[in-house]
């Protein structure tokens, strides 16, 4: 074990909508923001073979991804001047037209916020250990493949 | 020995364990050839290995109380 | 006047973080969105000679303003795959730590949202005809320039 | 003649009034002279000129009704 405490990131089922307006008036004290580029992820019901996608259940190797977060957090911040970064990823069932993604990323100006915040949302695709089968119906499931 | 072996995503609809626990192998060449004796399907599959969560490229030693992880492209997002 | 009726992007005062969660959650019931891209402008206490920034006070040319969104508008749908298009800005007094600019672009994948918002967001600063002047105290103000 | 002037911004400042109405002036050359006289501060601000929303970079005639704004850089956002 290392010493160092490592955040969460996962929450059980879908991100509520609320949150992230609970976050946003969070960050209000911080007089030295000025711009938060936010990326959500929603569940598609894409069309497969049998049916339309009606949830994904979201697996993961905890650990491993908390552990690769907190790198990818550390390189993020050396590279821009950054004042927050929060990331929400769902575990377990997560139901078409929900959250399953939320990524959080503020700075005194926008560059830094977008930018970092879409190499985040990058790295989180390629670099988490993170699985979602795609739910059709009971019987019918596929396993997601990340573009 | 005692290796621990976790499964991840579509590659427990072959093993259908998450995980088996005390297995016999002295590096991960060998118990690659192990778990594909056990469960054919793993032979097809397209998956990485990592050693204690750091992720390997080349066959490595392991040594008894070792985690070793099997895990298909990853699909989080 | 040109018949196309204009949508208004313009609200009295800051935007509350309350409509960002009403808005996602809006989008919920479709179901070909994947992906929702949010940027934020929030007001920044910036030291300035004589004091720091506790407001912004918002003008705009609104006629033009909103000719010139519709046209921005139009053409990144042209541009890009999008599902959906939203913008606010604020007029009239903000103040240090609300939120000023709430631009939302939503589309099935996250490339299409994503690079969508940050050239909306470019073009809602480089093009659209609104002025913000930093108030230090009742006594003393600065005009604010975009970078 | 008739031509509607808009000041937005810091030329604001420099005019104390967001607007005139019913201003004589055939071109925004003339028209520009005119409120440099009137207001001397115009004279070294930086502004751009649309003619009913239209940007222009020339001088442009106009008629009555025309609406001409003077716009300094923008800093919305």
């Amino acid at each position: 074990m290392k010493e160092k405490k490592l955040r969460n990131i996962f929450t059980e089922g879908p991100i509520p909508a609320q949150k992230i307006a609970d976050d946003v008036q969070h960050h209000s004290g911080k007089n030295d923001i000025g711009a938060h580029s936010i990326f959500l992820g929603q569940v598609r019901a894409d069309a497969k073979d049998g049916g339309t996608v009606t949830a994904i259940e979201y697996t993961a190797y905890i650990e491993m991804a908390l552990e690769k977060m907190a790198l990818i957090r550390e390189n993020l911040f050396a590279k821009y001047p950054l004042t927050c970064m929060h990331v929400h990823h769902s575990l377990g069932t997560v139901a078409v037209g929900e959250i399953c993604l939320f990524v959080f990323v503020s700075a005194a100006h926008r560059k830094a916020a977008i930018d970092a915040c879409e190499e985040l949302v990058e790295q989180i695709k390629q670099e988490l250990p993170i699985w979602g089968k795609e739910i059709v119906s009971e019987q019918l499931s596929y396993w997601k493949e990340n573009k | 020995m005692g290796i621990n072996v976790l499964f991840f995503g579509s590659l427990t609809d072959a093993t259908a364990v998450a995980a088996l626990n005390n297995v016999a192998a002295g590096d991960t060449a060998a118990l690659q050839e192990l778990l594909h004796q056990q469960y054919p399907a793993l032979r097809t599959a397209k998956y990485f290995i990592a050693v204690n969560q750091q992720m390997i490229r080349e066959n490595t030693t392991l040594k008894t109380g070792d985690v070793v992880a099997l895990m298909p492209p990853f699909s989080g997002g």
